[in-house]
């Protein structure tokens, strides 16, 4: 993630062993499709013969059939709406605390040993016990979701931001203040933009655990959002309404990570690696 | 006293407590608040030991719970008072699979039993087991919320399961099961509970809120075919379940006394013994400072 | 004006770095350092501009003690150091932030080294000298009154060595900025500098300096230099081998 | 995290603002101190002097007895053992996964290709969002519990294998490659130790997350570990207990993160970057 | 034996790399390459190496067609490249790791480019001109078949540099290696080539080609040498400035 001098280099572009042929080269993006495309098929025609029993696990076009219904009824928005907007609270909450806390203490030996200890030990809560404590002293109102969330999405990026920033090259750092950088400037100049890699793999696994929040927040007394839908469909035996969640949990989460990703593959096209990971 | 006004009165609904379905579907509480300019919300309880900790956080203001819930969270410094009852139900007993060779409770030493701790079941559990003079130590209780028991059941995880309506009802109809061990006299009532903060502050909404369910419990003795319709539609379980559980249901005396304080202190021994409850606690008096009938004389005697 | 006195910074238990140097360097003077692989000349560098403050002994930039990086100085690393994530210009004027002239001075120190056309692109894809290139043009454009040099041309050909000597040359012309040369290439010492200064051992010591007395610009065949230049082949040990 | 090209190199032991003066270095490990004890004296006057009602948050000297009593009791040995258990087949089970899929992924093209779609669709399902369906398939018993764990870890690790391995510089590879290195070889003795930070950092996020999941897995019905006295905590309203299992969460995390972070600073002594970390 | 025959490799829609590039160097012959900086010297060995697929035309290797790295070639980057996890001497017998006598061999070719004494540092505590001789070491105890050589002593002191260029040739003596040398130092190129070429231009093209006939090992102030070094300053066009 660190800096690396700058020399000759030509692109590497195949990932096989080595293999250099001065061929042109093919892209097969639907081969991502293949694996899940084979289990859908088993999964569909293992329901319809009854392979997997409904109340277990019920057809693929059942759940999709039940999605769609959701939609056209336009229940569904609702929910998905409110979901959104918790998690994108939730989300900018956390990752501001994280940006301020994560940089002073990357930065500043002092602030690192007043406060990592307690953040450490508080990290190392597993942030689902909180939320018993939370209902007690927040009760079941959108602001402790909204915490909870932000709980969950302050540590990956708190840790990715320290990581990062502790692992920028000593040399740049040097070259900053050859110029009489200010502190600011050199962590405005270099190691924001050296740490920036570490920051998006924080940014990403800080939202993949804000979802997951999303569900224990909802899980604690909501009357809408995707997670209620869960646990709606756990408390009234429907796996299908159960099965549908998940989906819909993992297309949201899925457009949310590639728009990070995305903005990851336009940051980092300086990057000299293996290969590019966009 | 009537001044004081809340900005909005918040309630649960649960599917072991028709009265709140119905009341939640009429939404007859909403139209005599409204000139008040009073909101009213709802939230799901899974169970007492959701409702209560939601009253606990002041999450809600009214939850329905089982008396002896009730009752431990008070015995730990919850402020709560219960002031109504909905039901006397029979909603809770000892399932077991068919075939299982469970047949008493004394059969069931060193097995697996799923339960939730907190709620009715569980101190139904407890106390059938003290009576055939086993221990908490005796079996392994597995905590699970009730509808997880229902399946942790029906698929052979556990043993056997402190069973709760509709849930129970459910696999009593649709999956092998049998109720091996029932005794009415072990379950402590449904009683709707309030915070106390709330009922110093708002005496009169408290009223208002026992006068919907009053409603609603004469709609339920009228039309019990409807009401079983509305369980069966909410809780998305069949007619059938939802009237065998209404069945189990007694909706005759809504006022709390001593029957009520008597059934809890005997519950409340039996906690004490096991150590759920302090064994400082003066079990008897915690009963009368949480039955609190002023409420409900009034309305109902009006 | 520096002044350093019994100045050493050494690792490994005194093994290496540099020991118990004594130089003053006035203003305007361009000083050339030579001396075998190891001895010590990036070591010296890095203290003398501030960026390693474990040294022992006294350092002084214009009679103040050298605590901490200097406004005056600026230092070529013996490696282009180029950020990655900024491009042929923006790493050139990288040091003049500030400069509201930025761009048209990183423009002209750009082709100055040679590298209009290159401007957009990034530190990977450039070739070895055409990085070195860059990182001096990214020093030069700062013109600074104190300049580092360690090893800046080592990776450049002999062709675009010399432009960018002379480069060197009429900056310092126009400037009199004082200069601290690294280099390993004893034509370019005698061609550039005032003084030169040769490091031996292990931890490095001074062994011997040598003035160069010739007015610049200088012929690069001058017989004169041609007869340092023995001398300093001499001092090195090399005239055996090489004449 | 990638390498650099190896230079003169004077450590820079301090962080402060480009200070570099030559005095002593105070170090002040009980700085580290400070903020927590003063956070917990505040919390035992507050709850003493009744600023926080006991039954939503009781002193810290009442949690400490608790606790203290659990453990002469003996009863808690039981369910710190049974959670360690689970904790620890989970996170190798896990880590095993990722880091065979994660090499894969990251080093083939097509491996890539064909797999990383579908992890990345799981990945964005909320782990959380599977207990109802883990409960469904697998029931309440250990095996669904260690799988749940296993799932949770595994995707940070997954993640940052796949960050590492494409983060490694290129030139380093084509070092391995001028020497005639197969791809077993290549990964061995460069990516690995290339990607080496990344992978452990890797490691603590995924046993960070592993806590987690042991919580989320003692909620889905359980009769003994930590996470079960915490359900039974909230269950029978003493938020003594809630606490003190969140202490007790706290405990055990910090101690396997600080085994990990001991791990992290003998492996990486190498490292050139703007600070060390141990 | 190499053969090449118009081989091209361009970058930025043909402006830079190399093009037309043909060439046979036999078995145990030592070619040199001079060439301005970013002509595309460093491009050419990577393709020489089959690290670089991309190019067109043919380059076969004993008259195998070049289409991955080969086993008989190792190439000295223009950058050590040493792996920072490792130390000197793990680094050095990096590339011999089947090796029984793997420790001897290492020890041996880290006192030829002297580094005794600094076997467990690490790269990070290197100097730049011992990380460099370390990447020599490492290369030379492979002692491959065909040797590829960016730019090997660009960071040496005079010293140090004769030295291994003596080393070279020693090894070279034993084994008749086949060698293609990118360098700067035209005393270098003469020192130790059979051959010389020259690249000019942007994207570079073979400019002239040069044959010393002299025996190894030659005197380094060899007449014949001078006046073929002003040959090549000539065809650099640096004879004006130089003498
Ligand atoms: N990956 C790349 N993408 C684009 N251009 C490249 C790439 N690699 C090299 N080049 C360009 O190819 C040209 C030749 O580069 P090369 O490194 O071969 O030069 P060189 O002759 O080795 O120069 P030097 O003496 O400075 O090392 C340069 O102009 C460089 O910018
Ligand atoms: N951080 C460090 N830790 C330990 N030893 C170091 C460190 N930095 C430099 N050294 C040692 O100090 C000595 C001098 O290094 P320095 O880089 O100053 O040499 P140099 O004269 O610049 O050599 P070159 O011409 O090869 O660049 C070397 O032996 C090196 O190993
Ligand atoms: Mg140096
Ligand atoms: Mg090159």
């Amino acid at each position: 993630m660190s800096a690396k001098d700058s020399t000759v280099a030509t692109p590497l572009k195949l990932k096989q062993r080595g293999r250099t042929g001065n061929g042109v080269k093919f892209t097969f993006p639907f081969l991502g499709w293949i694996v899940p495309a084979i289990l859908i098929l088993v999964w569909e025609s293992f329901s319809r013969g009854g392979v997997f029993p409904p109340h277990l696990l019920p057809a693929p076009s059942y759940i999709l059939k039940n999605i769609i219904q959701m939609a056209s009824e336009g229940s569904l928005w609702g929910h998905v709406g409110i979901t959104l907007y918790r998690l994108f609270f939730g989300f900018v909450i956390g990752t501001a605390a994280a940006v301020l806390l994560g940089a002073a203490v990357g930065y500043f030996q002092k602030a690192e040993s007043l406060f990592d200890p307690l953040i450490q030990a508080f990290r190392s809560i597993p942030s689902l016990a909180w939320v018993p404590l939370f209902i007690l002293w927040m009760g079941i109102g959108e602001s402790s979701k909204v915490v909870l969330i932000a709980v969950g999405v302050f540590f990956p990026v708190y840790l990715n931001i320290v990581a990062g920033i502790q692992g920028v090259d000593r040399k740049l750092i040097e070259v900053g203040k050859i110029y009489h950088f200010s502190t600011l400037q050199i962590i405005r100049r270099i190691i924001l933009p050296a740490s920036l890699p570490s920051f998006l793999t924080g940014l990403r696994s800080g939202m993949g655990l804000g979802w997951m929040f999303v569900v224990a927040a909802e899980l604690m007394g909501a009357s809408s959002g995707i997670g209620y839908l869960l646990v709606y469909g756990q408390n009234t035996y429907s796996p299908e309404l159960i099965i549908s969640s998940i989906v819909l949990f993992a297309i949201l989460g899925k457009i949310t990570d590639s728009f990070l990703k995305t903005l990851e593959s336009r940051t980092l096209h300086w990057q000299d690696t293996f290969v590019k990971k966009a | 006293d009537g001044a004081a006004k809340p900005q909005s009165i918040k309630l649960d609904y649960a599917y072991y407590s028709p009265s709140s379905l119905v009341l939640k579907k009429f939404g007859w509480l909403e139209e005599d608040l409204k000139e008040d300019g009073v909101k009213v919300e709802y939230v799901l309880s899974q169970g007492s030991n959701k409702a209560l900790e939601f009253l606990n956080s002041s999450s809600i203001d009214f939850g329905s719970t089982a008396g002896a819930a009730a009752y431990l969270a008070k015995s730990k410094g919850a402020p709560v008072q219960s002031i109504y009852v909905y039901s006397k139900p029979e909603w809770t007993a000892l399932v077991t699979t068919k075939g299982s060779g469970i047949s008493s409770v004394e059969d069931l030493k060193g097995k697996k039993i799923a339960a939730t701790v907190g709620t009715d079941p569980y101190i139904f559990l407890l106390r059938a087991l003290d009576e055939a003079g086993l221990s908490q130590g005796d079996v392994e209780i597995v905590n699970l919320q009730h509808s997880d028991g229902a399946s942790a059941l029906t698929t052979g995880q556990v043993d056997a399961w402190a069973g709760l309506d509709p849930h129970m009802a459910r696999v009593e109809l649709e999956a092998d099961t049998e109720l091996f061990y029932r005794n009415p006299d072990f379950n402590t009532y449904g009683v709707l509970n309030v915070r106390s903060e709330f009922a110093e502050k708002y005496p009169a909404y408290a009223e208002k809120v026992i006068a919907a369910y009053e409603k609603a419990r004469e709609w339920i003795l009228d039309n019990p075919e409807e009401a079983a319709k509305i369980l069966s539609e909410e809780a998305q379980i069949s007619l059938e379940v939802a009237q065998k559980q209404l069945e189990r249901n007694d909706f005759s005396s809504p006022v709390p006394g001593d029957v009520q304080v008597k059934a809890l202190q005997s519950a409340g021994s039996v906690l004490k013994e096991d150590g759920i409850i302090n064994k400082e606690t003066d079990t008897d008096q915690l009963a009368e400072d949480l039955i609190f009938p002023d409420f409900a004389e009034k309305v109902i005697n009006k | 004006m520096l002044s350093l006195k019994r100045l050493s910074r050494t690792f490994s238990e005194g093994e290496t770095g540099f020991i118990n140097v004594d130089l003053t360097v006035e203003q305007g003077e361009i000083v050339g350092i030579l001396g075998t692989s190891g001895c010590g000349k990036s070591t010296l560098l890095r203290v003398l501009s501030g960026l390693d403050g474990e040294y022992s002994g006294s350092l002084e930039i214009n009679e103040e003690a050298v605590s901490d990086v200097n406004k005056k100085v600026v230092m070529i690393f013996q490696e282009p150091r180029l950020l990655p994530w900024l491009n042929v210009i923006d790493n050139i004027s990288f040091g003049i932030s500030g400069d509201k002239e930025r761009l048209t001075k990183a423009e002209k120190y750009l082709s100055s080294v040679g590298l209009k056309g290159f401007e957009k692109h990034y530190p990977k894809d450039l070739s070895g000298g055409m990085a070195q290139r860059a990182a001096i043009a990214r020093s030069l454009v700062t013109n600074p009154e104190i300049l580092l040099l360690d090893e800046p041309f080592s990776a450049l050909d002999a062709f675009t060595k010399m432009q960018l000597q002379d480069l060197l040359l009429s900056l310092w012309k126009e400037f009199r900025n004082t200069i601290m040369l690294v280099t390993h290439d004893i034509d370019e010492a005698l061609y550039l500098c005032d003084r030169i200064i040769i490091l031996r051992g292990q931890p490095g010591e001074i062994y011997a300096t040598l003035k160069v007395d010739q007015p610049k610009p200088r012929a690069r065949g001058n017989r004169k230099l041609g007869e340092l230049k023995e001398e300093i082949l001499s001092l090195l040990d090399l005239n055996a081998v090489h004449n």
